[in-house]
């Protein structure tokens, strides 16, 4: 039986380590600011969560393993809010750096317009 | 007993890199910083005598550890005021400039228009 | 079960280590600023797989208030940053 | 094997970041480096055993120190390149590198000869603590046989407050700390002001409320409450006080004020400052942890908040 709980832990926590992993892969290979923030908030916030589930069976107490729920959430809650930001923060700069970018079709143009909605949208919940 | 050691050694070598910043760095922002490197390496050699002085069952000595806690709170302490009297020279003067010879603070951009951007 | 924890342990500081080399190089303050989200994340799971290796279960709180705190940096950044155009400070 | 290269690698990642936070060029990377190696020496305390001295670093190296430090350097940006130009010369550095290795040298040494049974106070500590009736050794430390320096160090708090307020120009004496934050127009500050403080000031609370059994205590559980109330600061939900406001002026002062008057009963009942009668340890520890907690956490957000800038208009 606690054997069976102990593969579990091994499973879910060598899951949450490839997932650590994969955030750092994407912090180096992916382009600019917005995808590395997407790789690291997503990512890393998956592994920490397998991580908390692998550890749950493996703490003694009930008191304990609430925490360790309520850490992931605090982490889910303030990476989610904290990653919103800095993007907001990393997009008005590139605005910014780039303002005559903004009106014609090119690369760079079409991206930034394409963004625009979606980020209004998301900001009057 | 080893990682303990590797710690204390970690701890001489901040103390080092610490004073090196406080001399080469003129921005008293990061002196401010340097300063704080130096103190976390002087805590860290505490740390290294507490957990040298594990007995009772105990993991560490409590009595250096309760005052790294005290020692942790008035650097802060002491940090906080520094960057405040930094942000107020700031604001009288347009600069941070630590030399004798400070230029007239209508030289230069005016403190008015930084603040500006609050 | 303590040695998988630990390497595993290991094996999330490994990656944090890295993510940090590349983080702060830049090329923004934005990128910078991931370091903190960086160690928010990473550095919680090593401490708690570190905790639950050594069977100390104060850790967790330790992890409860790092959990807690950790944005608040990345606040700051976003609330007081004058949002450098490029950091021309950087070759 | 693992085991100690899993030890070894915190060390060695904090030597790197404080390498890097002191000769990166730029400030705000500077500044970044160093709230990372705040965050990493809450592994290292934890590795070294002091479960309550990481917490004390968690709850101030990774939630005030960063703000202040982001805030300031956000603050200075303009004045980089003045202070650049100021650079020393290579001799300067070079002389400067050559003491700081020798200062690195001289410490090695000592850490290397550091006596091999270890002096310890541990076993005096641990003896007494039953008579305490508390169940962390770090308490009875900080309120019974160092419980001076405890008092001392709320002071020193109040006394940076004190610093810190005397910054104000006359004109805005008494007024609020600060500028006035506005409210968020995209929300999303606002939206994590209004759920995180809620739990925050749970947590704060339980972990001063263990203080007295597990690591955790007033200057910990204070400080998390700080941080919540300037969240809410930030997050432009609430103001900070005028600080000529009179409730502010008691309730900054009433922690300290207890502790004091706990001690000078001590002179009077049993036979020394600070010292506590037979059997009434624990009690009259509660009584100083109660009455500091509220008090430290208004100095520390106070602190926080900064000199008045903003006339006391109601």
């Amino acid at each position: 039986m606690s054997s069976l709980v102990d593969v579990f832990t091994y499973i879910t926590i060598a899951t949450g380590a490839f997932f650590f992993l994969a955030g750092t892969v994407g912090l180096l290979r992916f382009p600019d600011t917005l995808t590395r923030l997407h790789a690291l908030t997503k990512a890393d916030n998956l592994g920490l969560g397998l991580i908390v589930l692998g550890l749950l069976p493996q703490v003694d107490g009930v008191m304990n393993g609430l925490k360790l729920i309520a850490i992931w959430l605090l982490v889910l809650l303030s990476g989610a809010d904290a990653g919103q930001l800095i993007a907001r923060a990393a997009r008005r700069t590139m605005r910014r750096a780039a303002p005559h970018r903004e009106g014609p079709a090119g690369a760079a143009g079409s991206r930034s317009s394409a963004m625009e909605p979606t980020a209004k949208a998301g900001g009057q919940p | 007993m080893n990682g303990a050691m590797l710690f204390g050694l970690v701890a001489a070598a901040l103390v080092g890199v610490g004073l090196y910043g406080l001399i080469v760095n003129p921005q008293p922002l990061r002196k401010i910083l340097a300063f704080n490197v130096i103190g976390s390496g002087v805590f860290l050699l505490f740390g290294v005598i507490a957990r040298r002085g594990a007995a009772a069952g105990l993991g560490g000595d409590p009595v250096p550890q309760a005052l790294l806690i005290t020692g942790i709170v008035v650097a802060f302490s002491a940090t906080a005021i520094a960057v405040t009297v930094l942000l107020r020279l700031f604001e009288e003067t347009g600069t941070t400039t630590l030399a004798s010879a400070v230029p007239p603070p209508a030289a230069g951009p005016g403190p008015g228009q930084d603040q500006a951007g609050e | 079960m303590t040695d998988f924890l630990f390497a595993a342990a290991g094996f999330v500081l490994a990656m944090v280590a890295v993510g940090l080399v590349r983080v702060l190089r830049g090329p923004g303050d934005a990128d910078r600023m991931m370091a903190a989200q960086l160690l928010g994340s990473g550095g919680i799971a090593a401490l708690l797989l570190g905790g639950a290796a050594t069977g100390n279960g104060s850790v967790v709180d330790v992890s409860l208030t790092l959990a807690l705190l950790a944005a608040f940096a990345s606040i700051a950044f976003v609330k007081f940053a004058p949002f450098s155009a490029d950091d021309s400070s950087e070759s | 094997m693992i085991v100690d290269a899993v030890y070894a690698a915190p060390a060695l990642l904090i030597l790197s970041l404080g390498i890097y936070s002191t000769i990166v060029r730029d400030t705000f990377s500077a500044t970044v480096g160093f709230i990372a190696y705040g965050l990493l020496l809450t592994v290292a305390w934890v590795q070294l055993h002091g479960v309550d001295v990481a917490l004390t670093e968690a709850a101030i190296g990774g939630g005030l120190t960063g703000l202040l430090l982001v805030r300031a350097s956000a603050r200075l940006r303009p004045t980089e390149a003045l202070a650049r130009a100021e650079a020393p010369g290579g001799a300067m550095r070079l002389l400067a590198g050559l003491m700081a290795g020798g200062v690195f040298v001289v410490l090695a040494i000592a850490v290397l000869s550091l006596p091999d049974p270890a002096p310890t106070l541990a076993p005096q500590a641990a003896e007494h603590m039953a008579s305490l009736g508390v169940g962390n050794p770090i308490t009875a430390v900080l309120l019974a046989y160092r419980a001076m320096d405890t008092m001392l160090e709320a002071i020193v708090l109040l006394l940076a407050l004190i610093g810190v307020w005397s910054l104000a120009p006359d004109r805005v004496w008494g007024g609020r700390p600060g500028p006035r934050y506005n409210a968020d127009p995209e929300g999303i500050l606002a939206f994590i002001a209004r759920v995180l403080p809620p739990v925050g000031i749970i947590v704060g609370i339980y972990i001063f409320w263990i203080g007295a059994d597990h690591p955790g205590g007033k200057f910990q559980g204070a400080t998390i409450v700080a941080a919540m109330w300037l969240l809410t600061m930030m997050a432009g939900l609430a103001d900070a006080p005028p600080i000529n406001r009179r409730w502010v002026r008691i309730l900054l002062v009433a922690g300290p004020a207890v502790f004091v008057a706990v001690g000078v009963a001590g002179a009077l009942t049993a036979g020394a400052f600070l010292g506590y009668p037979e059997g009434w340890a624990k009690p009259l520890i509660l009584v100083i942890e109660f009455a500091l907690m509220p008090s430290l956490a208004l100095t520390l957000g106070l602190i926080m908040a900064g000199t008045p800038e903003r006339p006391a208009a109601p």
